[in-house]
């Protein structure tokens, strides 16, 4: 898809929310990861070509590989200026070619280099789905440990953009299914330079997912050296009387449900998972214990959601914490539909997350 | 593989008027749609194919009714010379209700299956095993149907494409394999990430499928290498592989300027627009050049008709997002 | 894999629970369903075979095609006979070519067929993935109502023959995180035979998993005619003290809990879900409401497992309804190793199951 | 596509030697895993490589230490070849925790990394990215490394073949890709499946990649065949495809009797035993008949040590169930 850099700011219907939201979303509970309050304002599509463009220059064993990620920046323009910087011995075009893309990465990453491959799309990780459920998952545990594959699979993921059915999955809960992957998909841009930094300095692999909604959404850049380890989440705004998770756009329609409800005389505390691999439960079952209320936003169909993994370790380690049901609001059980306004209906919206946190505080 | 160029054809000069026409639809119908584009009344992403209707509206010609086609993202073409109308196709991309798939699917997956336009899709090369599926199903009924799968350039480097040869060549089924090579996946030169300087028609071999190597911006041509194909493929002979040598007028999609091919490439290319290639053979052939203006003003009227209609039409029934799951008609998954 | 018609009777540490759990489960709740009770007993391989056979024989539009199974009779025997009985033009073998097979089978069942697709080993609906993500489910919907993909796509599911990490998978729930398909996994060889006729007839795709641990399992065959309607979970044992939900190889691993259960006093009712779509989740409640302890079994590792939706709807709609956590065994989140000893530590087996009934009961 | 016979060779004798031990090493390996499956001491499933001898060692024969290869889960012959032992591959097989893959790969995933052997994989095809990835990987290091993928006929019909062969050859990669065609994918002859009669070796041209079809049975051709391929590829000449023709002596997998290859088929093909035929060579080259019976001797003590020992060696610890997922050594998911 040419010159997809043009996408909406808020996903699923959260315009107006990205900005009140983040500037709570600035400040994490955990200050060691936080941005330096001066570093300026860059938007999220800028930050993932910074991050690479970090780890790129810090270790030469860090090359890229992907469709049109070269000398056209990639679709979302995500890769952008890369190949001027780095050239064509760091920074690879590929044919399309997925299992190639992410069977090359498997290779070179268990020889010695840390590839970062680019799915264009996170719905074309059904066509190479073998290197992510089947391969590099399971190498270093089939052999013993003998081989690591530390590699990122970089993917543009999510819907509210109109792309159809085939273009505008959130996939994240594939990428749960399979132990042996880290699931990473950041909200703000200073949470994709720091978790890329992780990501690619991890040994493990890890799939980190760029939401498509949030490209064009702004918030403070990253001083150098910014890390965010992975597996912990950010308490994105703290409050008491409901826990909202969220993920990727689910994050700042969260918080801008939050916003609505503080109007409304509700504290509402947003959690923003950041990674669903490894998963901080540690921090959801912790804002439980504070508000015994669990609201889950995911973007995700409900059938077979990663909400259900959350709810499940809640209703289980967590039971007599609750005083409500636990509500998950997901996707509708079909596939996406192009047509803007019948998307509304099927994905996530703030409204959808109010109406579900009202029903929940008045249980 | 042979190598066919501007031989003499078996088609008259009324039938080609008709090519002709149904080509200038297309060719107004993506201008159109790149004008609504730009005016932000389509929604999403949009790939135009101005310059490849002479292989749309040609292999068309030369299939029967009931034959099957299979397209890509890149696709309007394929649905209009299959009989979808634009109005249709325009209001399926400005997600009206009465869009040809009820604005469910959009630009990337026109379908008209009451044409044998079964369908757009936006996985590159995913639609190849469904062409020879659909030929499979023709073989089995013994129904003299052939299945053709329309795709780029590009997709013949992912696996599907490999697979479907192999099995269509094995199995001799009734399918074609019709590459549009227009030089280009997305911004890439195709020939900087394939091995091979013809694509498709070069690959063919290895699956010991016949290959033809055509100019994909004549409708003649087109009619005719289609109709070899799809009359061996009736008789038992298996499937053919075509490559069709064409470009893009637009860029890949969206507001691509499409800054990465040269100018000259560019200029030669739109010399040889598949609309000027047919007027010069009308011309050739004797026809009037106001038949052809005719033609074109029918054209005109048919699309401004079909942008004024599809823009009148109502947003989709938002219940509809909650339809057409599963065969009848719901979309219930759970008790 | 040649000759793995040999694979053990009971999966995942069931042995000894299996033939006591089917004579119970040979009686489910609904009287309609049942087999008759003179039906010689078969196995669940043979079920299996027996199944497609009827299909084959009522309706010409149904064809066979995969990988080894027409003269081979398939690698796990489950299409032996076929190829005799309807010759190469209703049982097809293909190439290598998983894409090419449910490609093939999408295009035909689009005009006109019911192609039945066998993929040999679940684990490779990863190279497929594409069609049973994106293409098969997506069809109907996109086109606006105007195609339908009425087909089956049978596979080998499961672990516990140490088969390894790529070959052992228990993958329902990929399958589940996709609106569009209907999923189903029988448990015994009268459900085989019932809800395979189902899924032939139905216009709706469905996925229909074989688990490799039952094949050598037996239980009452089908009367002629026998037909499960999709989506209707059964009572594979009525109890009253807690719920446990099973799917395919875990239910006679729950009735053999539940016979334990019963011998130290306790009455288990174990549900057999059948199918995960659609997904009878009115029996599971009403279940619940009669227990007020649910336990869920299941073979997909905890991450991302089936079990999570269960429960997620369950700690929504039933929160009133529990007295107790809702407890999941699942596989451990590790990718499945060789060894025997080594795969029962991950799997779900009897002793688990038991030791966690006793502390959900012990609540 | 060049096809070689049996050639003049610069392999000297006492080289030639060596290679026939290793073979007679693996033969018996490989006859010790049937038996100790039979015995019940083997559990899942294990694909046997005897027959295929001369493909494994006559490629490690001309790789570098170094090198990378890449196996399928027929692999047996292959780990072997390139250093590992007898003994912690059974001890794998048995599920000891002396097994080189610490008893959780398992037959089909052979692994000995130490030894530039990365693995043998189970889902048909997709090992041979990964190949082209170990050299994409090797030229970016400038480390003169080849890598080789060894793979069956049958995998040559999958898409992930097409992909790995398309982007192999664009990128100039130093890898080779070596089919074992024995005939037969499980229990259907791959002629019967596949498009072209060398499913390998006549597809190379489709990926501008030369090729060569050999004699798989006869070591020393394999071992010049893989040199000169290896030599291209350190030289920058990029991917070549070696089809190497040959048998496997077992059936496809466990107890399977492989009823449906003909008698005189598998006659014809014992009398082409890779051993009978080196040790033609080394007789023909004034080997003493005890000095081939020593080598026998030699590996028939190694394998039986080898059983032995692995059968004594204990199970592994049922927590090592738990470890390896992560680089970390351990396997937590979530706090
Ligand atoms: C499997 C897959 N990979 C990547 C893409 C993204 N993509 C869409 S169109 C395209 C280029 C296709 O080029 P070509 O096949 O030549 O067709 P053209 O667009 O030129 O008509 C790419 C890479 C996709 N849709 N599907
Ligand atoms: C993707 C995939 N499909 C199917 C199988 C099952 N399978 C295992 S081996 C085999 C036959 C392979 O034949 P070939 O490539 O010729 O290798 P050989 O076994 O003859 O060495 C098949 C179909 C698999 N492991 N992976
Ligand atoms: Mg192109
Ligand atoms: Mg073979």
């Amino acid at each position: 898809m040419a010159d997809m850099s043009g996408g909406a700011a808020g996903a699923g219907g959260a315009p107006g929310g990205t900005a009140a939201g983040s500037a709570a979303h600035a400040a994490p509970a955990a200050g060691a990861e936080q941005a330096a309050p001066a570093a300026p304002a860059i938007t999220y599509r800028e930050a993932v070509s910074e991050a690479l463009a970090r780890e790129l220059r810090r270790d030469p064993a860090v090359v890229c590989l992907g469709e049109d990620i070269g000398r056209a920046g990639g679709v979302f323009k995500t890769t952008a200026g890369l190949f001027d910087e780095f050239g064509p011995s760091r920074i690879w075009d590929t044919p399309i070619s997925e299992q190639a893309i992410l069977g090359l990465a498997m290779g070179a990453a268990m020889t010695g280099m840390r590839p970062v491959a680019e799915i264009m799309f996170s719905d074309f990780f059904a066509v190479c789905w073998d290197y992510l459920a089947n391969e590099i998952p399971k190498m270093r545990y089939m052999t013993g440990g003998q081989v690591t594959v530390p590699l990122v699979v970089r993917t543009a993921n999510g819907g509210g953009l109109g792309f159809g059915a085939q273009h505008s999955q959130a996939v994240e809960n594939w990428a749960l299914a399979i132990p042996g992957l880290k699931v990473v998909a950041p909200s703000t841009p200073a949470d994709v330079i720091g978790l890329m930094a992780s990501a690619v300095r991890s040994d493990d692999p890890v799939v980190f997912f760029e939401h498509k909604g949030l490209f064009a959404s702004k918030g403070p850049g990253a001083p150098p050296g910014h890390v965010v380890p992975l597996g912990q989440a950010s308490v994105a705004r703290a409050g008491t009387d409901v826990t909202v998770v969220g993920l990727a756009a689910t994050v700042p329609m969260a918080l801008a449900a939050a916003d609505r409800l503080a109007a409304e005389g509700v504290s509402a505390e947003v959690v923003d998972l950041r990674c669903l691999i490894p998963l901080d439960m540690a921090s959801v079952l912790e804002s439980v214990r504070k508000t015994s209320r669990l609201l889950i936003v995911e973007e995700n169909p409900y059938q077979g959601g990663w909400g259900g993994t959350v709810a499940s370790i809640v209703a289980d380690e967590g039971f007599e914490l609750l005083d409500a049901p636990i509500r998950r609001v997901a996707a509708a059980c079909v596939p996406l539909p192009f047509a803007d306004a019948l998307e509304d209906e099927v994905i996530p919206t703030v409204e959808k997350v109010l109406t579900a946190a009202r029903a929940l505080l008045a249980y | 593989m042979t190598t066919t160029g501007l031989a003499g054809s078996a088609i008259g000069a009324g039938e080609l008027l008709g090519l002709y026409e149904r080509m200038a639809v297309i060719r107004r119908t993506e201008k159109a749609a790149h004008d609504l584009f730009l005016a932000g009344l389509v929604k999403g992403t949009t790939h135009l194919a101005a310059g490849h209707e002479a292989v749309a509206v040609g292999a068309s010609a030369a299939l029967r009714p009931d034959d099957y086609v299979f397209a890509t993202y890149r696709g309007h073409h394929h649905a209009i010379a299959r009989g979808a109308t634009p109005e249709e196709c325009l209001a399926e991309l400005m997600s009206r209700a009465t869009g040809v798939c009820k604005a469910k699917g959009g630009s990337m997956h026109l379908t008209k299956a009451s044409a044998g336009m079964l369908g757009s899709y936006a996985i590159v090369g995913a639609h190849l095993p469904l062409a020879a599926g659909a030929a499979w199903s023709a073989k089995l009924r013994g129904s003299g149907q052939v299945a053709v799968a329309f795709f780029g350039d590009g997709a013949t480097n992912i696996g599907a494409f490999h697979e479907a040869l192999n099995i269509a060549a094995v199995w001799a089924l009734p399918v074609l394999f019709v590459c549009e090579n227009n030089l280009y996946m997305e911004y890439t030169p195709i020939g900087s990430v394939t091995a091979v300087a013809n694509p498709a028609a070069d690959r063919a071999p290895a699956y010991a499928i016949p290959a033809e190597l055509i100019d994909g911006n004549d409708v003649v041509v087109v009619t005719e290498a289609v109709s070899r194909a799809a009359e061996r493929a009736r008789s038992g002979g298996g499937p053919t592989v075509i490559e069709a040598r064409t470009y893009r007028h637009f860029g890949h999609s969206r507001t691509d300027p499409a800054t990465y091919r040269p100018a000259d490439e560019v200029a030669e290319w739109l010399r040889r627009d598949p609309l000027d290639i047919a007027r010069g053979r009308l011309a050739e052939m004797g026809v009037a050049p106001e038949q052809v203006a005719e033609a074109d003003e029918r054209a005109a009227r048919l699309v401004a008709e079909a942008v004024a209609a599809a823009k009148a039409a109502p947003a989709p029934d938002p219940r509809e997002a909650f339809t057409d799951v599963w065969a009848d008609g719901g979309s219930a998954w759970r008790t």
